[in-house]
């Protein structure tokens, strides 16, 4: 921060003055910390799942909660007071949820109708009970 | 010999690595950066002169206008050039693959399109309209117009895109941006100022000279981002057709 | 301080992913890696403070460059997977 | 407080991001790493935020993450795409030789 | 009528993103949404025979629909979050592909459907055909609780009312 504070003096001076109301920013902090152990749900399950099909379930419905929670725990601890303003900078992030909303199961859907085209994708039991073993 | 390559990359990176050290600390007011008397001279100066918030872009429409008009050709030059070489390779050898496959628009996805491109749109003239308060600019904004069109074409094909945005007109609105620009700086220049000299355009606009300067740096953002848009969406129309303007991706 | 920390993992990915980008037969994976690439170099410029060009960074990484690239690779011929 | 909160949830989503790029280093089908794209194309929205909140100018930020949101998805349809085209035009051209081999 | 509409919604989208009062950023803003409903305001409401009252009212249902997914995709998180975590789920998931068909018609609907379907636990649209759609899903339980059709009446609900009363 020290250097900071040297080049950019607005911008060190927002960063100590750093308001916010108490019990909100609690809140944010629990929706925050509650999108963090969901996105751990998805790191997990990209790296445990055995195959493509499975792991998209795992990436496909984690990123989009997480990204929510996270973002909204964000938009309230960062809301100073009830100006016109700060309600705004709200709406702003709530928006970008909006969008991932639409766009996350869409981009979903994308990948996998295209693996599923794609031949070298393989999708019986079988296969995958021998993956398993491996 | 691939491993014994390895060998010069792993010596330059070690020096590399060495004189990092020397650097100055990011972000230290010692720094050669930090104590040229350019950048304190437009820090201390852009408000006053301009009274555009973003120095960057204060910076890059105004004090070097000149610089970024012609990089602004490049970027039309650089479209030209793909058009001219595609359009003669396509005369040349016609066809490799003799099928044109008209896949079938996945509903999810053109209906997600259908919501989205207006938002996209709107979004890139708030891109271009606030270069001055917060970052973004004609190049950015124009940028994200044109990723509306080419999401257009990748979700249908890219004879619906070419349909709102047909490739004549497109070359027209990319030199339509460059003309805006220069026409700037042509009429401030006739107004009495050097070339570029936003100021003297106080003369017939009804605000001052600071203002002006304000006003027409936007004038010129709106410039950028029409060529920027045209020139990527004619980019991808024709990179993905071999410049036959059919099929394709 | 906490910008210090990011700086570091945020070279320490773009390091790993510029390594996968070269090692990677497909053009079209290497292309789509690549868009990894300049969304962790976004990351470093806003981290930097220079938004600006972490602004240019962000709508040419996500919105331009893979598409052309991807259209490119359609007019050539694929040759392996991975 | 504010800063202490952001620098842990930076620094807990630069970790999960490991695995991320451990599937795309590993990955066995190119998808897989699509896949690791696509999470790792949205979390950078979140910690654009978040490193616009530890300067304190998140107003300036999210406009990043908006582009981020709207723009995304575009890599992940252009894959869709590409595929989709490559195997039906392969596909013609078999059924073509098919047709050639019987005359 | 419905250009007018898409110009409203579109200066509601400005204000959020500028948030500036003053009178020369509104005017850009008035400026810039002229333009794009020129360029694009058919994108927006494909289908144009139903009336104000009935869109204000498809709006407001849909709006009471959200909660509901919402709720919907935190179980779907806690369910992946079992499998993900638990050997117990591990073992149970056998993945396959169901396949069935939709009384919705219209385009719009059946996107909102797509699009909660693979919101919910542990399962992914991942074509559709016309009126059929095939679903990716990770267990015989999931299975079930798809076929039972919950989704697609309440999405019936909203969208479509007189396809519900006639099944």
């Amino acid at each position: 921060m020290i250097h900071v504070q040297a080049v950019l003096p607005v911008v060190a001076e927002a960063v100590d003055k750093g308001g916010g109301i108490f019990p909100l920013q609690l809140i944010g902090f629990a929706l925050g910390v509650l999108g963090l152990v969901f996105f751990l749900g998805t790191a997990v399950g990209m790296i445990r799942f055995p195959d493509f099909y499975t792991r998209m379930h795992a990436a496909g419905k984690g990123d989009t909660l997480s990204t929510m929670l996270m973002l909204a725990g964000f938009a309230l601890v960062t809301m100073e007071d009830f100006s016109l303003g700060s309600w705004l900078l709200v709406v702003k992030i709530m928006a970008i949820v909006l969008f991932l909303y639409i766009t996350c199961p869409t981009s979903t859907h994308a990948l996998m109708r295209a693996a599923f085209e794609d031949d070298e994708m393989p999708l019986e039991e079988k296969d995958l009970a021998k993956r398993k073993k491996k | 010999m691939k491993n014994l390559s390895l060998i010069p990359v792993l010596i330059v990176g070690a020096l590399l690595v060495y004189a990092a050290q020397d650097f100055p600390e990011w972000g230290s007011p010692n720094s050669p950066a930090s104590q040229s008397p350019v950048s304190s001279h437009f820090i201390a100066n852009t408000g006053v002169d301009t009274e555009v918030p973003n120095m960057v872009t204060a910076v890059l429409a105004d004090y070097r206008g000149f610089d970024t008009m012609f990089e602004t050709v490049v970027v039309f030059i650089a479209g030209m050039a793909v058009l001219a070489i595609l359009k003669k390779s396509g005369k040349k050898n016609p066809r490799k693959r003799e099928f044109e496959v008209d896949a079938e628009p996945d509903l999810i996805v053109t209906n997600t399109v259908r919501l989205l491109v207006p938002v996209i749109q709107i979004f890139s003239f708030y891109v271009l309209a606030h270069g001055h308060v917060s970052p973004g600019g004609g190049f950015q904004g124009g940028v994200v117009m044109g990723a509306s069109f080419i999401l257009i074409a990748l979700s249908w094909d890219l004879d619906t895109a070419l349909a709102r945005f047909p490739l004549d007109r497109c070359t027209v609105v990319a030199g339509l941006g460059i003309i805006l620009y220069a026409g700037i700086g042509l009429l401030s220049m006739f107004l009495g100022g050097e070339f570029l000299d936003y100021a003297e355009l106080a003369n017939i606009l009804p605000v001052s000279r600071e203002m002006a300067r304000y006003h027409a740096m936007l004038g010129v953002e709106i410039g950028v981002g029409l060529t920027v848009t045209a020139i990527m969406f004619s980019l991808y129309a024709n990179l993905s057709t071999e410049g036959r303007l059919k099929g394709g991706l | 301080m906490g910008l210090e920390i990011f700086n570091t993992f945020i070279l320490l990915l773009l390091v790993v992913v510029a390594l996968v980008a070269l090692r990677v037969r497909d053009l079209l994976t290497a292309s789509v890696v690549f868009g990894v690439y300049s969304f962790l170099m976004c990351l470093l410029w806003a981290e930097m403070g220079a938004v600006d060009v972490a602004f240019t960074e962000a709508t040419v990484g996500a919105g331009i460059s893979t598409v052309v690239m991807i259209a490119t690779i359609f007019n050539l011929k694929r040759k392996s997977s991975d | 407080m504010i800063d202490w909160f952001s620098i842990v949830m930076g620094t807990a989503l630069f970790l999960m991001m490991i695995p991320m790029v451990y599937r795309i280093w590993v990955g066995p089908t190119p998808f897989d790493r699509m896949l690791a794209v696509n999470v790792i194309g949205t979390k950078t929205a979140v910690l654009l935020v978040i490193i616009g909140t530890l300067f304190g100018r998140v107003d300036m930020f999210v406009d990043f993450a908006i582009a981020y949101a709207l723009l995304n998805f575009v890599s992940a349809i252009v894959v869709s795409r590409y595929l989709n085209r490559t195997v039906s035009l392969r596909d013609m051209e078999e059924k073509e030789k098919a047709k050639e081999v019987e005359a | 009528m419905y250009p007018i509409i898409v110009f409203i919604l579109l200066f509601l989208n400005w204000i959020v993103f500028s948030g500036k009062f003053d009178v020369f950023h509104l005017g850009l803003g008035i400026v810039s949404c002229v333009v794009v409903t020129w360029l694009s305001h058919d994108l927006l409401f494909h289908d144009r025979k139903k009336g104000l009252i009935a869109r204000t009212r498809e709006a407001w249902r849909f709006i009471c629909y959200i909660p509901w997914i919402t709720w919907e995709v935190v179980l779907a998180n806690v369910h992946v979050f079992k499998l993900a975590m638990t050997r117990k789920g591990y073992v149970e998931m056998v993945p396959r592909v169901v396949t069935f068909k939709t009384i919705l018609k219209t385009d719009f609907a059946k996107f909102v459907l797509a699009n909660s379907i693979t919101l919910t636990p542990g399962t992914i649209t991942m074509l559709i055909r016309g009126d059929t759609f095939h679903i990716h899903v990770m267990s015989q339980f999931l299975e079930d609780d798809l076929l039972s059709g919950l989704i697609e009446q309440k999405v019936a609900e909203v969208f479509e009312p007189g396809v519900v009363n006639a099944v």
